[in-house]
């Protein structure tokens, strides 16, 4: 299984948190995300796993948590 | 940063940054007073982040209602604070930002470095402040007088 | 600086800015609580002097005396004042600075300015800082705990 | 009557304040300070006539209060 986090706005969009059962990568994960929340395409936001940013499609193992953070805006 | 820095600072447990609410003026007047009995510091840096009633569309700006991710901001800051000790002479640094809502006239973020001679706690400081807003994962939520919001963008 | 401005400055009174002994840091925490009403500052930044127990020639340095030629010292600072307003836009603008002894650990110096825009605050304040530095009269002595003095040099 | 007041490490020197009779210039100010204290010459300082810095030789009349003040160390 795997967690997913959102924060900021997105939140406002998805839901804090969600679980998905059996996703292979991050790419497969958000193209099942944007199905289930549309308003999700119009966002700006980058994606960390394991609290480690990443840049291109990574794959999942199970109990990984994912989290999709939209532009900081702390201080 | 080398395999040994890295591994040094995730072994030690990051400090906490996070406080619920506003930052007391009372709590930094405390964190100042502690510094008496540093005698090798000769200066001290603080900046101070508050909330402001920007008015937006006729909107004025109530409160921010911050949110992080704190596990992830944890381990940034520790990384941050390990990465200005090793660049700038500082005698200490404290940081700490709020969580939840604070409102408009409060203070949301004080950052307090302190150094022997004036340059090094200056310099840190303002270099501390710029990372806080581009990289720690904090949001803040401005609340409008009539209930409605809009997401905070830094510039 | 025009003559008409000259004239403005020279008609106002200048502001006191000397205090007897070491600045408390609770009037520092008055001083940020007053500004909760400013709902417009979205920043604030703090510069804070301390006396150093330096160590020279095996004698540490206990306290610093500090006088002035407090006139000129308050005329000096009333057109630093007028310059840092018409440079940065700044919401305000308060300093303090000890008269008379100060113990190694207290505050001497208090810098305080505020702006809607961290970088305002920010720049003006490191730009006081140093113009108080080198063009205030003012002349600390310091005393060693055996009853021995220096002249303070600024670097 | 010419007022001359010392700060920092020349009040050390020639007590805090000095009153003067019949000097014309800031020169012969200076020169008649050094042969009463003879210290004064070790020392650096800048010299200001009713609150101005000067850099040359001034003219004083009756009433002017000069200052000599060593470099400045506040803050």
């Amino acid at each position: 299984m795997i967690t997913v986090l959102f924060f900021g706005k997105l939140a406002e969009i998805a839901g804090a948190k969600a679980e998905l059962q059996a996703v292979a990568s991050t790419d497969e994960l958000l193209e099942q995300l944007r199905l289930q929340y549309p308003a999700l395409a119009a966002e700006k936001y980058i994606v960390a796993v394991d609290k480690k940013t990443i840049t291109g499609n990574t794959s999942l193992t199970d109990h990984c948590t994912v989290a999709l953070l939209p532009p900081f805006s702390g201080g | 940063m080398d395999a040994t820095t890295t591994n040094r600072i995730m072994e030690r447990k990051p400090k906490n940054i996070f406080t619920q609410g506003a930052i007391d003026p009372a709590f930094i007047a405390e964190s100042i007073a502690k510094h008496s009995t540093k005698t090798d510091i000769g200066g001290h840096s603080i900046f101070l982040g508050q909330v402001r009633a920007d008015v937006i569309d006729d909107k004025k700006v109530a409160a921010i209602e911050y949110t992080a991710y704190e596990e992830l901001a944890l381990e940034k800051m520790h990384i941050i604070r390990e990465e200005i000790f090793s660049k700038y002479e500082l005698t200490c640094m404290h940081v700490h930002h709020s969580l939840g809502k604070v409102a408009a006239g409060e203070i949301c973020l004080f950052v307090f470095t302190s150094s022997a001679h004036r340059r090094a706690a200056i310099d840190a400081c303002n270099e501390v402040v710029e990372r806080i807003k581009t990289e720690l994962p904090v949001w803040g939520k401005e609340l409008f007088e009539d209930e409605t919001h809009q997401w905070k963008v830094n510039r």
